[in-house]
């Protein structure tokens, strides 16, 4: 258990000291936020509509595109070569790094999203509710990006790629996380939708260290 | 070696001209403060919230000199391969994005009474939020590459062409905004502003110009003394 | 400045904000200067020792 | 203990790297790996580490422990050097500990004289610095097989000294040593495997 902390604290000083983590992402979801109102109009009213979905589509992407950063140093330097080495399983190194990516990047983008949304007028009554749902699912959202990451870790243009691979995985959480931060709506299915979010949190804590240490097993060959 | 050379020149003058600086910034802020929150008259239409200007404009007017100063210190630096403009760039960054930031924040502060929202993408606020992103893509490109000189070169180059879209963008977002005319046009910086109004505004643009001059002495002193370190560092490894 | 008058929040918060940020960029500008110009006369005057 | 393999063949994007390679070490035994480039030197090193799998033959750790694979109970240097430069050489070396499970940072770093570089960052040693600094990872955590691919590459004379002593130490402790080189390794193999190049 310990080696997993060192894992994940060790993951989280890079990321701050190297590469600036956080700020580049934060800065790729306030390009996103942008870009939404020049391209539908600064209309107060049609903004409020789309707020959550537009939010929760900022933070997708944003996490899509911090995902190759999850392996690929560690891939190219040869440091995984000796963590398949350590006393314990692959599949949890593959876990502790998929936490890190959360730790640094999802989670803090899931906690800053609502507090941004003034920007597309989201209601304030709206920022509770999204900021859990988007909490909840930037769980899901990390540990699939980091299999979209092992699976392309070895390849060169791999951004592009991890993208196709990923956004699929991710209609559910959207879906999902959208019908849990509708702030008008019946609170039973606001309960329902975060459930269903835990869940698919919960599959993707399994299914993502298996797929992603295997992917990485046979890059390393 | 280069660099170690000529920056004695610069420290000399730093040294010597930050105290005063520092001084005239304070005595600046006062005077401005003072003519800002007493002698200026409260707006007739908006009433004390025309007070948010004297914060608001300074911060704007400096977040444009400073990636001006940046894109002029790219620029030397390109030309004249001057080390210390790139060390002047990067130290001007995170004090322009903090303007910038700021300008930002009390103008969503003085747009709340005023539209109603926190946020309205008038056409100021949009470049401005634009200028925003280009200073956190700059700063990002210093903190992804770790050796000083290759990322020196990539970020003059990022300045540069920063500083060319700055109007394209302000054209237009302007041109898009008068597109979409939003209901309450509401001009920012009010009726043209007159005599006791005005001079507060001037002065707090100075004294947010000597802020800056004071901090970005400080900030390059600060840089080279780091890069100082660095070598001493590589030369100390070198040694076994 | 009349702090009665209604918005008058908007403008102590506006002030308020600035303030805190620009003390908060002064203050780290000051620190960092210190703290590397101090660093920079140890590790010199600890070469000088390592020479002499 | 003895580390045995029988007709191992390894067989890498469609070409046969070797064919029935066999080999047995035993404790305090020192076996030198060479031939000409691409004859799979590296490959047979990975083999052991389990990071390869071999397409025929077969490779066990007699006597080793049962529920930990040959790679759990073997260090494996290759040509990189998995250093991060934005971290410093006591905190690589501090993650690796925490990661291997155990062992001495300053010790690691005096038995290659890194001790008065620990506090610097990694991104500005040279690349024989990082080399010994790889080479330290090792003598943190006891193991009982070392692979070393091109150990001595990039060290100078001195370090070469520190790395034959820590070499003697871990074959006196009852380890056992495979490297691959081309240059003396500055002490007498026990055993010389000659990979032929690709057949």
């Amino acid at each position: 258990m310990k080696l997993i902390l060192a894992l994940i604290k060790r993951d989280l000083t890079l990321s701050l000291r190297q590469g600036g983590g956080i700020g580049t992402a934060l800065g790729f979801f306030l390009s996103v936020v942008v870009l939404l109102p020049i391209g539908i109009g600064p209309d107060q009213a049609l903004l409020a509509r789309i707020a959550p979905g537009a939010l929760w589509i900022a933070l997708l992407l944003s996490v899509l595109l911090s995902a190759d950063r999850i392996f690929q140093q560690d891939y190219e330097d040869g440091s995984l070569d000796i963590m398949t080495m350590g006393p314990v399983p692959f599949e949890m190194v593959a876990l502790a790094k998929a936490v890190a990516h959360w730790l640094s990047t999802s989670l803090p983008l899931a906690i800053a999203a609502p507090l941004l949304g003034f920007l597309v007028n989201l209601e304030p009554s709206a920022i509770l509710p999204l900021a859990l749902a988007m909490m909840l699912g930037s769980i899901a959202l990390s540990l699939l990006a980091a299999i979209g990451a092992a699976v392309t870790v070895g390849l060169r243009r791999g951004g592009l790629l991890v993208s196709i691979l990923v956004l699929p995985l991710y209609v559910p959480v959207l879906i999902f996380g959208l019908s849990a931060s509708q702030p008008g709506a019946a609170p039973g299915l606001t309960t329902a939708s975060l459930l269903i979010l835990g869940a698919i949190a919960l599959v993707s804590l399994v299914v993502s260290p298996l797929a992603s240490a295997a992917a990485l097993r046979s890059y390393l060959k | 070696m280069q660099f170690l050379a000529n920056p004695t020149r610069f420290l000399k003058i730093a040294n010597a001209a930050l105290p005063t600086v520092w001084a005239i910034t304070i005595v600046l802020f006062a005077i401005g403060l003072y003519g800002a929150l007493v002698t200026a008259p409260a707006d007739y239409q908006q009433g004390e919230t025309v007070r948010i200007m004297y914060v608001h404009v300074p911060a704007a007017w400096m977040a444009l000199f400073v990636y001006t100063v940046m894109a002029l210190a790219s620029a030397l630096a390109l030309i004249f391969r001057h080390p210390l403009a790139d060390v002047a760039a990067k130290t001007a960054a995170p004090i322009g994005a903090v303007f910038c930031f700021l300008s930002l924040a009390t103008g969503s502060l003085w747009g709340k009474p005023m539209w109603g929202a926190w946020w309205v993408w008038d056409a100021r606020l949009t470049s401005m939020f634009v200028l925003m992103l280009l200073y956190i893509g700059y700063m990002a490109i210093w903190a992804a590459i770790e050796e000083p000189h290759k990322a020196a070169m990539v970020a003059r180059v990022v300045a540069l062409v920063g500083f060319i879209n700055i109007p394209i963008v302000k054209f237009s977002v302007d041109w898009w905004n008068s597109l979409h005319q939003p209901a309450s046009v509401f001009r920012m910086g009010g009726p043209t502003i007159a005599g006791p109004m005005l001079w507060p505004l001037l002065v707090m643009g100075l004294a947010y110009t000597f802020l800056f001059l004071a901090l970005h002495l400080t900030a390059m002193r600060a840089e080279i003394a780091a890069r100082k370190i660095r070598q001493i560092q590589i030369a100390e490894i070198g040694d076994r | 400045m009349d702090f009665s008058a209604n918005h008058a929040g908007f403008v102590i918060a506006s002030y308020a904000l600035s303030f805190v940020f620009l003390a908060g960029l002064i203050a780290s500008t000051l620190i960092r200067d210190r703290r590397l110009r101090h660093e920079l006369e140890r590790l010199d005057t600890q070469r000088q020792k390592a020479r002499s | 203990m003895e580390l045995v393999a029988q007709d191992l063949t390894c067989e890498r994007g469609g070409r046969i790297v070797f064919r029935n390679v066999a080999l047995s070490l035993k404790p305090g035994q020192l076996m030198q790996l060479s031939g000409p480039n691409g004859s799979g030197k590296s490959s047979l090193l990975r083999l052991i580490a389990g990071l390869n799998e071999a397409q025929t033959g077969s490779l066990t750790l007699k006597g080793g422990s049962e529920d930990l694979s040959i790679g759990q109970q073997a260090h494996y240097v290759a040509h990189q050097e998995p250093v991060k430069s934005a971290l410093s050489v006591e905190e690589n070396l501090a993650f690796w500990r925490d990661f291997l499970g155990g062992g001495d940072v300053d010790d690691a770093l005096a038995a290659f004289d890194l001790s008065r570089l620990a506090t610097y960052p990694a991104g500005l040693l040279s690349a024989g610095q990082k080399r010994r600094l790889a080479l330290s990872r090792i003598v943190l955590v006891p193991r009982v097989l070392w692979l070393l691919d091109e150990p001595t590459v990039g060290l100078d004379t001195s370090s070469l000294e520190r790395f034959v002593k820590v070499m003697e130490k871990q074959l006196d402790d009852g380890g056992m040593i495979i490297a691959a080189t081309h240059v003396p390794l500055g002490r007498e193999p026990d055993l010389r495997l000659e990979l032929g190049g690709a057949p």
